[in-house]
This record gives structure tokens, C-alpha cells and sequence, in this order.
């Protein structure tokens, strides 16, 4: 079933929002429509945003939930910084979400909503829709929830099921107005509710009827078409970042032939990556939900001390609590792998929203001179590959390693080209075996690894532990020289990382006036921020980190061919300090600590106002 | 291997790690450490096949004397090393070592918790009374009104019972000690390694140093007949040097009786330590001079399966059910599509 | 104040809170909440001596809602909040509200070590056993074999019983009730209240969104009366819709008995909450559906001096006995010199 | 009884390390001479060595523990970079002391301890005092032990009891050697065993006996007298730093009137401060033995909230596990104060060797951006003021402030000028009390200060938490804009904090070629090294970091004036780093993480490496 095809406008992008209270469906309904676009081609990348940790009452300001997709005919990094149509379920999404939308942008409100009791709730004084508050927006009002019962009043459901039906409704909807198919749906209403055959005839019939109402009814004038995008050939499919994350860390345990341990205690946005792995248990994969985050990297460091592929994730105020054992393990030299999905903080913060803040943290939250590895990735689908190649480092290396994620990836999701594991990067474990000469605190000429030897192998009985050790026969030691050497070996050690990872690459000429330099989720709207200025004529350059510590060898050399370096990061000035203190680089900051993802259209403001020179086409 | 070579036979000495120990002399520690070594060959284990897990005090360096693999870990968290370990290896045999503070103040919680999941671990518990690393301040199981540095005027706190606590947390296994009965010791150890979940042997140690003579006053040998209690799984509870004496039950409540006068060993409690309820081994647990003899043995030894085995099987049973997982159909779990 | 102004007199409404509510349609931390106002007008303090601490939990909410001093900390602190404030402050009403993941799971170190130390706070457990607020993972108190999300083939953990574990840690005040019988829950914190010493209260509650009826069998209206056993002091142990059933102990072993048939009131257990020795409260703690009825109630309050007043005692007896601090003396402790 | 006044040399500064096995006393001993100086009117130093955390056997290396005083008759900075002599109780103690000792040392060695045992547990093949392995030193055997049983065969004092007074015996020896009264020494025997008369007058005997055989036997041809200092007049004490810093926090409660809560979880070397303050119940003080670290915090912050001073105190690993609570803290803006007594890491590291490491853990050791105030003294009796100034800072600001001492103040003593009270900074604390449009997060206009309103007080029932709270109101909040404010508020409070801390003072020029900067313990050796380098004509000036955050104002324009910054730090360059992120100036660092304090030698040298101008003589 396709769209009428008169009366279409193609169009290179859009964005759409849905938005309702939590238990409209406002997620589902957004998930659909991704994977609809995805599946037709175009390129995608989406943002929920819950509101809150806890459920608000009914129609509240603070119970609104709203899901972002952005679908287009050319590559897009950000879900868009605002969207072209805001489908708002009740008057409170419509509150919530106003500030974001530009004028002329469209708005579906499911009209029936508009009561006088939801308008109380959301604080308005007049209905919104009628007292031309709106003029700017073109504002479509559609009585949502009235057309959905009508649709379903066979259905034999219950009015509360048929309630909830009623996002479908919409979605089918928005898959007329921009010329979707129904098909992907429609077939996972099948799949899903297999068991209840009732509860999918409903939903589908009232999708359908959401379609046929964009067809019939002359709301709209024209539809819209949004062309395939020319994406690499491959197989794809949607991920989340953290399902990417999860399945990153099985990959690496096939990879590297040792089994994955995952031991967490839940923390928003992280615990989906212990939901995920819990489901892996047919791969061997264990999952422990510990008592609290000290105990969970306590066993995720029992297990690296075993063989295992010890891995532990949580959020900020959770890697605060683990900092005493990352230091145990950096001082045992144990393998263990950490996530942080950073959410905004301090303390407890907005544990919702997003946040970049936990990169000092990560460096720096321990006693004494404590040295670890930080990756991170840049891109949903990028978590795939960041935590393969945490684990790479942590054994290649032997040293504790830090993913730093955020919840803007984790929660965000983006086609990703499924790989063929044999695309992947194998990387050996060696494990000490020989008891000649074993030493716990030998050194790997290269690496400076120290060697794994795990408990079970004969002949290699030995003790580690958090004092401090002597070099090469691991006993405990106090002398002052060994201590030096020790400090030194360690921070070297990470040091020397920087053999081992790919050189920073600059997105536009090598050289010129400004370079956009970033880390993390801010990829995407970097990326297009300096896109557009390059479009603009302005000459600057972008490169985006993933390794954070140790960072890329060229670094330095690349930012000494820019005049001036900018910094876009969701926190004050962390990465900034860093390369600060390290190149002494004036680079500025464009920083903002809002909870929600840099825009786009802000990073080109602050390009514009620091680069006068056109850009030279190399 | 295809020769049934036999397993080359393991000494005390083999058990002796080339550290220097570094206790002060006359330290109730010694004595644990040697009964350990001890029973090391006995358990008829490769020596690569266990692991010493400890915490931070003076108790917790006891790993680095044993020729095994271990891990001084950092304050209070042994528990959870040793958690991750045995559930990623349930083929090693792992030992925790911690103190009265590095078990029961700061690691409390991960105690409590290890204890109820049942992980099938060995877990000592060195208790002195005393913060002895530190330079002896009041610990979990000092007694209210301990004069120390950091309680000049006498410590306010209440003490903890461990084993009490250890049931409350529903341990399978609990049982008490003291370093200077070496037999009664290695005994317990033995049977706490036997023992398929969490095992806990709470062992009253001497601090010389810092909390001298803390347990004399039921733990020297010549007091010990008449003031301690030695429990056995189905054997009347009698104590007393010339085993005259006997614990009965009036109701809920414990009663030192003397035999004789009409009382017999048939009146006396019999102890079953494989009990389900709790109840018993807790009052037992609870007794304390000089009201009571102080119960040693294994008050608890109940059997049901383990975190780590369960965690083992369920990763079979999923397999068996689900099939080994087939990671590039993983990948390419829901919709998917193809551009070309 | 020279004339005697009486208190002004404070309804329910003062103590709510202009917050927003924000908990689920249905929660039953509702109804623990109204409760809770509505006992503080009877309690006949000012109330801005009041205090609510919480962790973090759909339950630690409830200081928001509360017209008092309020902090809402850190997962699983509150404890320790509240240790710190009452004993620098014993002029306030503490009260810690926590759930079975903040107080059990993260923050169980911290329930054990104030229990025992006995802080004179009211703790307030919710205990839905679940992990609300995360969206649904299961908790300490879940059943094993809980299928949730991050269990999607069952928990493997042992359930803790909150209140064994309280009395493990020899807490003074014990006491359960369930969200759904407002009028046993306002009487029971209230009992809580008056006892001066750690009041520790269970309560189970009721999650519609990730747990719906985790107590419906037994506390469901139709059946409650049979399937829970109201623990009162001083009263023989009766229940059921025709108070026809009781409890009665053979041995340490609680045993359902029917009344009739030559077993009479006189044959069953009379609750006595004021026993030193918490092993009778233990073996009521542990009593489970289906085996037993479930105890609600106070299930053991027994009275010793408190952390906070033991402490303030030490203060004004050090300078009753040293006289007060003079600080220039104190600068100026040991050997001394003058340069000139 | 004072020496015989013929054959004595004058000398400006001595230092004598008194070492032995742990139970030899060595640090009573080095305590009573240092006293015994102190009092004479010398400006003294002392650095006391505990090699491990644990006894270990008696006569082996590690149970080698030792008390190092430097002694002099003009100011002195640091416990001497090397002894003028050594007290070697046993061939362990020489073994373990012997690299510290420059050529020409004296060594005055106990030799009837020389025997073919302990020479063994000591790793000796042969006997040093007489395989003229020690060419080069001036060695003295005195048979120590033996005379001390001699001088104490009718004491009626068991063996045992006797040995333990050797310490005595070689105390006395030094007492002549270097013309110092026994007065003071035999006072303090008299009140330690007022209970026991017989060990006090056993005590007296044999450190008399050694003081007589100095004077009678020819060993020393000379002996030394070191004159009085010209110290500023006033009453002064022997102090070490963690009793002047107990005593700081005590005058903070006198001078703001509020009652101080300590609560804290035993840690070397932070335990002492417990101790100290446990004793001070009769000034209202309360202390709290927490369950661990986590805990203390939480009941500091629970005392802050109810109107204490809230205090916890640590060392590196415990700070790390009061991160997140920390963070509680900055959200909550109490005026919590946090002392790190810091010593070697990373991990259980090395717990009573020190190092400066915790201060990128104390800015930075938390999720968010989470900004605390720090305060660093340079001295142990600048432990006093800086415990005060952490208080002052806590108090006016609202903000929680870390106090960041070391193992080598807080166990290290000097002189202190008992000050009055009146002389000391009185602040004010102002609780809130009005309900009148009372609101929790309202801003103080010059300090933005939130009010600290107590529970107790009618009218401001409020709620605080971990959560983001709304300016103002202090309800909670999830917007950005309000996180955005509330972030940069929490940022600027810190920032202003630099409007009311003291300028940085220069020692030497103002201007020149080189300026050491430094913080915290290091302050003695960088003065005297400086003080030394500018004697020999150096282009050099000092200046000393008392507040790391915010830094002095004038801290830019300091470093502006000189061509290089030489930052010594034992760590791997902490301050280093944030000076070259904040000013981009290119400092170097001299790094030392060997667990001892810095030398004034190797400082030098490196001035000498980096200085080419001789001095302009300002
Ligand atoms: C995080 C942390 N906090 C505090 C310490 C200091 N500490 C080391 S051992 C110890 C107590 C040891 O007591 P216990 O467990 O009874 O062992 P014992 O020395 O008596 O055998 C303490 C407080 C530490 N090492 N780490
Ligand atoms: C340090 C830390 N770890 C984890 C979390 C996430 N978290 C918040 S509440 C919670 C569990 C709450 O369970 P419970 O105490 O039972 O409260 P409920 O929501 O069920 O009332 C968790 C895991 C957190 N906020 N902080
Ligand atoms: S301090 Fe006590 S417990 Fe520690 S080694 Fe010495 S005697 Fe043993
Ligand atoms: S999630 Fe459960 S516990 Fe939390 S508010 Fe909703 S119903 Fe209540
Ligand atoms: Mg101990
Ligand atoms: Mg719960």
C-alpha cells in the first residue's frame, strides 16, 4: 500500500517528533517510523527523551515522552536540531516541546485531548489551538483519540486497550504524510502480539485507518517524499548505541576466545547494556547484578584475575563509587574493561539527560598516579567498535580500560552495516604458561604489558594485590627506586597505547584557520556544524577523538597547523583542559551543560564568529 | 592426559610461599596460616587450583604467605573478587581471608550478600576484636566502652555477633574457631571446604599487640573445658572438664545444666546442624560468656545449590534450549535490509 | 516564652508538601505517604523539627511530598545521613525512608551498622520487591527465579528477609505492615516513633507497573485475614476471618494450630515484642506464605540506650568530669617555650 | 646537667636520624631530642619513617623504622635532606639508612646488636663495622645494649623491660654529643610513669648513664653545640601536623560557634586526627568511628545539614570512596570540609610513604562538573590555619572544601607560635531564619552563597537533594536552561571564592628568569633550595600555593613575570597540569614519586639547570 502519488513534494530531510505522555506510545510509534525509513533506505538517526527517572501522573508537564527521528537522502549524523513536525498527543507535550520547534514548522495535536483538565495540568490558560498562540506553526489539529475508537469499536477490546492503540493511529498518519509503507509494521504488530491476534487486528486496522485518514481528509495539502539515501552497500540494520555497546563486548569475547563476565548494578541510561547481555547467555556470556557498583567492578576484576573478559558499565555517580577499585586494578594490571554511559550530573543530577562530563573523572578520579585507558565512541553504531577495541587495548596491554558512552548514544539509534565477523579484528590472549623464569611483573618489551597468568595453570602460583609491587617478581615493596620505576612503568604503559591506535584524521584541509575538534556523541552535529561552514566557504577543518587517553601520536602535529582550535563539548571545558595542558593550545569551548544535544546551528554560529578566511578547495 | 600418573604428592611446605611473614611475633595469625598450609595437601587439590582472596588488615596478608594463586585485594571487597571469580571459575577452590573491620564494617555489605547468594566460597573471618593494621582502634565486635585511641572515653558502639549476623543473612554454612585449638581449627577449615556454598568460619585470633587476651577469658586451656562448647552434628551438647555439664532448651531459651540429680544426656540438646530453620544455630550463635559457654563448631551446614553452579547451568540450559548462540545471526537480529 | 501559648494545632494539610506527587497511577506509595501525614499532626512536635532523609527509589521520593525538613541523598546513604544528623541534632524527629534496593542492596552496610548501633531514628522500608524507579529489575527481596529484564531467564539470587536481617543485626525495633491496611500502618510508625532506639519498619508495598501484586496472595482483602497473623503485645497469637486459627510454638518450630478440638487460647504463643533475646521475633520474622500466615506487626521492641544519647552523655560527662574545654589551654598542652 | 663546655664546635644546623627496629624506640626518642631542642630555642624539623603498615619480624629490613630531626640556629624549612648522623640500633636499621647518609656521616652504631643473626636477617655477608665496608664514615661502636643492662642490672626491672630502655641510653649519648639539657626528658619520664616509679627511674638512670659515658668516653674527641635560633618572639610548642590540624577544626567551631562533627574510618595516616579529636569530647566536639568511608561522609553531610561544622577526613583511597558523596555535597551546597592526609599511591600503594597525588582525584574525582574549593598547607603548624581557612571558605561560600595535607605534614613536626584566640579570624555564621520569601537556593549577590537554613528553624521547611534543583525555589528541575544556570552558579560560587583568599607572595623578585612554584609538603625543601640558589646568585623566586582552587588572583600575572616555571611536585606533574591548561605557560616540573620528600640538593640542581642570569639584588 503506497501513498497517492499526486501532490508530493520531495523533500532532502526531515525530522519528526512524537511526543505524549509516557503512556501514549510516543517510543513505539517513533521506533516504527525509523525503522520504516531505515528499511526504505534513507539514512536515520533518532533521540528519545524521557523526562524523568519516575512516572508523573497522566497528562502532566513532567510525564511527557518524546521520540526524534530524522530521516534523509544523504548521510545525517544528528537526529536534527529541531523538528519540520511535532506530533503532540496531549496538551502537555504540546508545552514541552513548543520551544523546540521553528516557526512554520507543522503541528499534529490529537485534538480530543485539549480538555479542559488536561489544559489545566499543563499549566495552559486558554486552549492553545484556538486562542492563536500558535499563528507562526502551521497547526493541524486531528481528533486522535476519537477517530481511533471509532476505528476499533469492533474490535471487542476493552476502551482502555483501545486507548492505547491510538499512536498507531497517528503513526499511520505521519507514514502518509511522508510516504512510508505500512508493511514493516504491520508485520511486527504480527510478530509482537502472535498470542493475542485480537490486540494485533486492532492495531493494525487503526494504523491503517491513521493512512487512510491522511488520504482522505484534506488537512494536508501536499505529502512528502524523502528520496533513498546513497548509502554504502551492505546489509543493515537499526541499533541503539547500547544494544551496539552489548554487542561490541560479545564480539570481543569471540574474538579473543575468552568468555564474557558481566558484573553491574543497574544505573539509568546503563542498565539496558545489562539487559542486553543477560539475553546472551547462549554465548556463554555471564551476567551478575551485583549489590552495588564497588561490588560489581570488584567481580568483574575477579573474573579478569580468572581469564575471563572482566567487564563492568554504569553511569557517573556509579563510576564515582568504583574509582578505589579502578585504582586496585590499575596496580594489579588486570584487564578489566568499564563503561560509563555519562548522563548529567553532579550527584544524581538529571540522570535522563545528557551530559559529556565524566572524561575527568575517568582520567583522574583515584588516588596516587593512576593511569588507565579511555575510548570513546563517537556514533551509536561506533559502540560496536569502541568496545571491541576497549578489550583490545585492556589485553593487549593488560591495563583497565574506560568506554566512556553517553546516554544520547545509548538511547540513540542509527542504521548500522552488519559486519561479518570475519571483518572483525582478532586479537590473541596469551596467557603465561611456562613456569621458568615466570615473573607476575615481567614486562613485554613493547607494551610493557605485564604477563596473564590466571589461576588453574601449574607452576605460576603467585600473589597480586594493591600494594605496591616490585618490578618483575610482583612481591611487596616499599624501596623508593621501585616505586619510581613502577609509577613510571605504569604510565608508560598506557603511554605507549598510542603505538597501537590509528592517527587522528581531519575532516576537510589539514591545515587552515580553525579545527573543530570534538570527542563522543558530539560527532554528529559537529560533522555537519563544519559541513555546512565549509559549504559556506569558511575555512575550517573537524577531527573527532575516540581515543581519549592516551590520545592519537599525530594530535599535536594537527593542531599546530590550524590557527585556532575549537571545542565543542557537552561540559565545561574538559577535553579543552586536557589538550590545554598538554600542546599548549589557546584552544575556546563552545560549551553548553543543558542536558540535551549540542545543535547544530549553535556550533556554526560560533564557527562563523571565529573564522573570517574562506577555505582554500584542496 | 592418558597415563593415570598420580598426582604428585603436596606437603605443608609446598603450601609455604618464599614471603617473609610479617606478623608481630606471637600473633594469633601464625597459627591460622599454619593450620591453613596444613590442611592445603589434605583437600587433594592441584595447588594452581586454589586461591587465597583477601581484604586489607593484618589478617588479609595472609595470601601472600600461601604458595597458591592469591589476591590482596583493597578493604572490605574481597568478597566480591571472589564472587566474580568462582562464578567465571567454578573449577577453582576459593578462599576469602578478612577481619572482624574488613569483613563486618567495611565490607558488611558485600559479606551479607555473598553469604545469601551462596556463592560456594570458604570465607575466615580473623576475628581480634580490634583494628589491628591500623594501630588497634575499636572494631565491629569490640565491646561497648572499648578504650582506644580513637575511643578515649570508651566506644559507644554495640557489637556485632558475626555468626548471628552471618545466619540472619541466611548462610548456609557458619561455624567458630579459635587460632590456639589448632586441631578444632584445622577441623573446621576441612569441613568448611566441604562444604558446597558459602562457608563461614568465624576464628577468634589474639591480637597480642593491640587487644591481648580479648578471648582468654573462655579460650585459655585451662578454662576452655568449662567455658566453651564444642557442637556436633548429632552429639548432645555437653561441655565442662569433666564433661558434666549440658546445654537443654527451655523453650526458645538455652539452659546450662549439670548432669546427674535426674538430668541426662537424653535431655540435652542434640545438634543437627543440617536444619533448614535457622532457629537453633542461632541461638546457639547468640550465647556468650559468661553467661554461656561460647559455642565452637559448625552451628549450620545446610545444603542447597549454589550462585556459581546455578549460574553455570543456566548458561547450559540455555544453550541446550536456545542452541549456542550464533553471533552473526545476533547481528542481524530484527529488521534488517540491504542496500545494494 | 514567658506565657504558655499553646502549639498551634497542625492538621494532615500541613504536612503536604506543594510538590507534585509524582508516583505511578495505583503506586502503593500513596497510600504510605498519606499515612504519613496523617500521623505527624498526632505526634505533637513542631514541625519544623522534623526531618525526612532519603536515598534513591521511586520510595525515597516521599521527602519531596513532605512538609517537613526534607533530603532526598544518594543510593543507599541515608543511613548514614541520618546517623550524622541525630547525633549531632538529637533535638529532631528523624526518619529515613528507603527501599528494598537502596536499604538492602547498596545501602545494606549501612542498615546493619545503624540498626545495631541502635540511632534513634524511625527507617522506613518500602519494599516492593522490585527495583522501581530503574524500570523493573528485580531486588534483593525478589523471589529467585524472578524473570525480569535483566533476569530474562530467571534471578538466580536467595531472597533476603528484611526483617531476619534486622534482627540479625540485633536491631531493637522490629515491626511489618503492609501499605493496603492504612490503619495498621499509621499505628505501626507510630509505634515506631515512640521507640526511642533504631525503629526498623517493613513495608510491604505494592509496584503496579513492574510488580503488580508481589503481596496479593496474602495480603489481598479477601484473604489477609487467614494468610497474615497479626503479631500483638501481650495477645496470644490468633487469625484467620474467623479468628479460629493460632499459633503456637513446638519447640523453635511455629506451628499452625485450628482453636477447638481441646486446643484453646492458652496453648498458643503470647507475643511478648520487649524480649531481650530476638529469637522468637526471628522465627516470626521468617514465617512465609503458603507455609505460615505472614506477621505484621511489631515484631520485637526492646528498649537500651541509644547511639545518640550515649553520645551526648559522653560530651556533658567530659566536661562534667574534665570541666570544659578551655582552648588556650589546650594550645598550649605539653612542653612548652617562650622566645623573647 | 649540662656538658663539659671544653672541645665543642659550633654549628649552625644538625641532623641526626635516630633508627632501630620498630620496638627500639626510635620515635620516642627522636620526639625527646626534638623537644629537648625545640625548647632550647633551635628552630627544628623532624620527619618520623614507618616502613610498612604491618610488624614485621624483629632485626629484619622492613621492621626498620626510624625518626629523622633536623635542628638549627636560623629557620629552618625541612628535616635536612640528609643526617649529619645516624643512630644505628641494629645492622638492619644501617642497611636501610646507609643510602641516605652523605659521606663523612657520623655513625653511631649499637654493635653488640652486630651479631652473626642479625647480620643475617639484615642480608650482611660479613659485618660492616668491621669489613671496612663503611670507609669513608666516621663509625662509633658503642656496645649500647649491654651498657644499658649494666647501668640497669639493679633496677628491678625484668630483662625484657630493661632492653626496652636502650633507647634511652643512646638518647643520652646524643644529649651530650650535641650539649643539650636532659632536663626536659627527665621531666617528661617523671609524668609518663608516675604509675610505675621503677621504670621511671630506670628510664632516668640509663639516659643518664648514656649521657656520662658521652662525656667520659674518648669516642668523640669533640662535641657540638648548635646556638639558639632568632625565632619571632612568642609562646611556642612542638606540633605535628595532624594535631594542628585537629586543632585547627577545633578553633573553627570556637570561632564560628558551631559545634564540630568529625566523622572518619581509620586510614594511615589520617588516623591520628580521629584520635586527636576523640579526646576533645569536654569542647562539645563529637567524633564518629564510621563503618567505612562511605559512611563518614554521609554523616558529615547529615551534621552540615543540621547546622555543624560536618567533617570527615581520609587518605587517598578513602577519598575515592567519598566521591559521589562529595558530589552530594557540591549539589547540595553544605558546607562540608574533607581532609585527604594523602600518601603514596595508586591503590593501597604504600600507605606510609607520601606523595602529593590527590590532587587532580580532589578537583576532579567526581561525575559532573562538580567543583569543590581546596585548601593545601605547606607546614605542619600551617596544618592549624589551613584546617581554619578550609572552615572560613566551607562556611561563607557554602561549599564543600577539601583540606589536602600529607603523611610527611601530618606525622612531621615543628615548632608553632601558640596563638591567642582573639588573634585568630573570627567568622560569622548567619542561619537563615525569616520565612518571609524565604528560598533555599537563593543567592548571596557578592558570594552566591545559598542560605543555610536548619532543620529546628520554623517557617523554612525545605527539600534539598542530589537532583537538580531549580534556581531559586530549589525544587527539583529538569530543564536545561535552569541546568545551564545552575551549573555555571555552582562554578562561579567557586570562582569567587579567589575575591577573598590572600594575593600569592613571591619570594625573591618579583620578576626574573625563574619562579618555583610549589603546594603543599614540599614547601620547606623548595624555600631552602631557592633560598640557596639565589645565595649562589641565581635569577630564582619562590612562591607557595596555599588555595589550589580557586588559585590566587594574581597567579596569572605572577607567572607572567617570569621566563620559566619550575613546578617540583611528588607526583607526575599534577599542578603542572592545570597551571599549563589554565595559563598556557610552559611550566617543567621536577617529579619525584618515590615515597620520600624531595631533596633540597636535587631542587637546586635542577635551578642550576634551568638558570643561566645571576640575580639582580632588588
Ligand atoms: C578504603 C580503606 N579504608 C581504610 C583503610 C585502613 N585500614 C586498613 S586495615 C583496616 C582495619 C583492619 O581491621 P581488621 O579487618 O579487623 O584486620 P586486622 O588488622 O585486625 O587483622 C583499616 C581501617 C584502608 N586500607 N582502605
Ligand atoms: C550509585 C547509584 N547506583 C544506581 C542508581 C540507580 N538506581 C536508582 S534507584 C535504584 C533502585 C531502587 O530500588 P528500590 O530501593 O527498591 O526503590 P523503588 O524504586 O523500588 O521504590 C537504582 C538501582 C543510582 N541512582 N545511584
Ligand atoms: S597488630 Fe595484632 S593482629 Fe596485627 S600482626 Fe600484630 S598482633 Fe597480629
Ligand atoms: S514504578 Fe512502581 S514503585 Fe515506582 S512509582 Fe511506579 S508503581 Fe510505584
Ligand atoms: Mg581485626
Ligand atoms: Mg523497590
Amino acid at each position: 500500500m503506497t501513498a497517492r502519488s499526486d501532490d508530493v513534494r520531495e523533500l532532502e530531510r526531515v525530522t519528526i517528533r512524537f511526543a505524549g505522555d509516557s503512556g501514549d506510545g510516543s517510543q513505539l510509534a517513533g521506533q516504527q517510523f525509523t525503522n520504516t525509513a531505515a528499511i526504505f533506505g534513507n539514512d536515520v538517526s533518532t533521540m528519545p527523551d524521557y523526562p524523568a527517572e519516575i512516572r508523573a501522573p497522566a497528562g502532566s508537564l513532567p510525564g511527557v515522552s518524546s521520540f526524534q527521528v530524522s530521516f534523509s537522502s544523504h548521510e545525517i549524523y544528528t537526529p536534527g536540531d529541531s523538528p519540520d513536525t511535532l506530533v503532540a498527543m496531549n496538551p502537555a507535550a504540546l508545552k514541552t516541546n513548543l520551544p523546540d520547534l521553528p516557526k512554520g514548522a507543522t503541528i499534529v495535536a490529537n485534538s480530543d485531548e485539549f480538555t479542559e483538565a488536561n489544559l489545566h495540568k499543563a499549566d495552559y490558560e486558554s486552549n492553545p489551538l484556538e486562542d492563536n498562540s500558535l499563528a507562526g506553526y502551521r497547526v493541524i489539529p486531528v481528533p486522535i483519540t476519537s477517530m481511533n475508537a471509532r476505528a476499533l469499536k469492533n474490535s471487542g477490546l476493552s476502551n482502555t486497550q483501545i486507548d492505547r492503540s491510538k499512536n498507531m493511529f497517528a503513526l499511520g498518519l505521519m507514514f502518509w504524510l511522508y510516504e512510508r509503507s505500512l508493511e514493516p509494521t504491520l508485520r511486527w504488530i504480527e510478530t509482537k502480539f502472535t498470542k493475542n491476534p485480537t490486540v494485533a487486528e486492532a492495531n493494525a486496522t487503526t494504523l491503517k485507518a491513521g493512512f487512510y485518514f491522511g488520504e482522505t481528509a484534506e488537512l494536508f495539502p501536499v505529502h512528502y517524499r524523502v528520496p533513498k539515501a546513497n548509502l554504502a552497500p551492505g546489509h543493515y540494520r537499526n541499533i541503539t548505541g547500547n544494544e551496539a555497546t552489548a554487542l561490541g563486548f560479545l564480539a570481543a569475547s569471540k574474538l579473543s576466545g575468552r568468555p564474557l563476565f558481566y558484573a553491574s548494578y543497574p544505573i539509568t541510561p546503563a542498565t539496558d547494556i545489562l539487559s542486553e547481555l543477560a539475553r546472551f547467555k547462549r554465548f556463554g556470556v555471564k551476567t551478575l547484578q551485583a549489590e552495588d557498583e564497588l561490588a560489581a567492578i570488584g567481580a568483574a576484576i575477579g573474573a579478569a584475575f580468572g581469564g575471563s573478559l572482566g567487564l563492568t558499565g554504569t553511569s557517573g555517580p556509579g563510576l564515582a563509587l568504583k574509582s578505589e577499585a579502578i585504582g586496585l586494578a590499575v596496580m594489579t594490571e588486570l584487564p578489566v574493561v568499564i563503561i560509563s554511559v555519562q548522563r548529567s550530573g553532579p550527584s544524581t543530577g538529571m540522570p535522563t539527560k545528557n551530559e559529556q562530563a565524566d572524561l575527568l573523572q575517568a582520567m583522574f578520579g583515584r588516588n596516587g598516579e593512576s593511569p588507565v585507558a579511555i575510548v570513546a565512541p563517537a556514533t551509536p553504531s561506533e559502540c560496536f567498535d569502541m568496545a571491541i577495541e576497549a578489550f583490545r587495548i585492556a589485553l593487549r596491554h593488560m591495563v583497565p580500560t574506560i568506554l566512556l558512552s553517553d546516554g544520547y548514544l545509548g538511547a540513540g539509534s542509527e542504521p548500522w552495516r552488519i559486519p561479518s565477523f570475519d571483518d572483525l579484528p582478532k586479537f590473541e590472549v596469551k596467557f603465561a604458561t611456562d613456569p621458568e623464569s615466570f615473573q607476575p611483573y615481567a614486562r613485554d618489551e613493547e607494551t610493557l604489558a605485564r604477563p596473564w597468568a590466571i589461576p588453574g595453570t601449574p607452576g605460576l602460583e603467585h600473589r597480586i594485590g594493591g600494594l605496591e609491587k616490585s618490578d618483575g617478581a610482583g612481591t611487596v615493596s616499599y624501596t623508593a627506586e621501585n616505586h619510581e620505576i613502577m609509577v613510571h612503568h605504569r604510565a608508560e604503559k598506557v603511554a605507549r597505547i598510542a603505538n597501537d591506535i590509528p592517527d587522528l584524521e581531519v575532516v576537510g584541509n589539514p591545515e587552515g584557520e580553525l579545527l573543530v575538534l570534538g570527542w563522543g556523541s558530539t560527532y554528529g552535529a559537529i560533522t555537519s556544524a563544519v559541513q555546512r561552514a565549509r559549504a559556506d566557504g569558511l575555512s575550517v577543518s573537524a577531527a573527532h577523538l575516540r581515543h581519549m587517553n592516551p590520545f592519537p601520536k599525530n594530535l599535536g602535529d594537527v593542531l599546530s597547523r590550524f590557527e585556532r582550535v575549537l571545542i565543542p563539548e557537552m561540559n565545561l571545558g574538559q577535553l579543552r583542559m586536557l589538550i590545554r595542558a598538554r600542546y599548549l593550545v589557546d584552544a575556546v569551548g563552545l560549551n553548553r551543560v543543558t542536558g540535551r544535544p549540542l545543535k547544530i546551528a549553535e556550533i556554526v554560529e560560533k564557527i562563523s564568529g571565529l573564522v573570517r578566511r574562506k577555505v582554500s578547495v584542496a | 592426559m592418558t597415563t593415570a600418573e598420580p598426582l604428585p604428592v603436596l606437603t605443608r611446605k609446598d603450601f609455604v610461599s618464599d614471603q617473609e611473614v610479617r606478623w608481630c611475633p606471637g600473633c594469633g595469625d601464625y597459627a591460622i596460616l599454619a593450620q591453613t598450609q596444613k590442611l592445603m595437601p589434605e583437600l587433594n587439590i592441584p595447588r594452581e587450583k586454589i586461591v587465597f582472596i583477601s581484604g586489607i588488615g593484618c589478617s588479609s596478608r595472609l595470601p601472600y604467605y600461601m604458595n597458591t594463586y592469591g589476591f590482596h585485594s583493597i578493604h572490605g571487597r574481597a568478597p566480591t573478587i571472589a564472587t566474580g571469580l568462582k562464578s567465571s571459575r567454578p573449577d577453582l577452590s576459593v578462599w576469602v581471608i578478612t577481619g572482624d573491620g574488613d569483613g563486618l564494617s567495611i565490607g558488611g555489605n558485600h559479606l551479607i550478600h555473598v553469604l545469601r547468594r551462596n556463592v560456594d566460597l570458604v570465607i575466615v573471618l580473623f576475628n581480634n576484636r580490634i583494628y589491628g593494621l591500623t594501630k588497634g582502634q575499636y572494631s565491629p565486635t569490640s565491646e561497648q566502652g572499648k578504650i582506644t585511641k580513637t575511643s578515649p572515653l570508651g566506644s559507644l558502639d554495640y557489637p556485632v555477633n558475626a555468626c548471628s549476623l552471618a545466619l540472619g543473612a541466611n548462610a548456609t554454612f557458619v561455624a567458630r574457631s579459635i587460632a590456639t585449638d589448632t586441631q578444632h581449627l584445622v577441623s573446621t577449615l576441612e569441613r568448611a571446604h566441604q562444604h558446597k556454598g558459602a562457608s563461614f568460619v568465624e576464628v577468634f585470633q589474639n591480637c597480642n599487640v593491640y587487644n591481648d587476651g580479648a578471648f582468654d577469658e573462655f579460650t585459655d586451656k585451662a578454662v576452655r573445658p568449662d567455658r566453651t562448647i564444642a557442637v556436633e552434628h548429632g552429639q548432645p551438647l555437653i561441655f565442662g572438664k569433666e564433661r558434666n555439664r549440658g546445654l537443654r532448651l527451655n523453650g526458645v531459651t538455652p539452659e546450662v545444666v549439670d548432669l546427674g540429680n535426674g538430668i541426662t544426656e537424653s535431655d540435652l540438646l542434640v545438634h543437627d546442624e543440617t536444619l533448614e530453620d535457622p532457629t537453633i544455630a542461632s541461638i546457639l550463635a547468640r550465647m556468650e560468656y559468661p553467661e554461656f559457654p561460647v559455642p565452637l563448631g559448625v552451628l549450620r551446614a545446610f545444603q542447597k545449590p549454589t550462585y556459581d553452579e546455578l549460574m553455570e547451568d543456566q548458561v547450559q540450559e540455555a544453550i541446550a534450549k536456545q542452541g549456542e548462540g550464533d553471533l552473526e545471526a545476533l547481528f542481524a537480529e530484527g529488521d534488517t535490509w540491504v542496500v545494494d
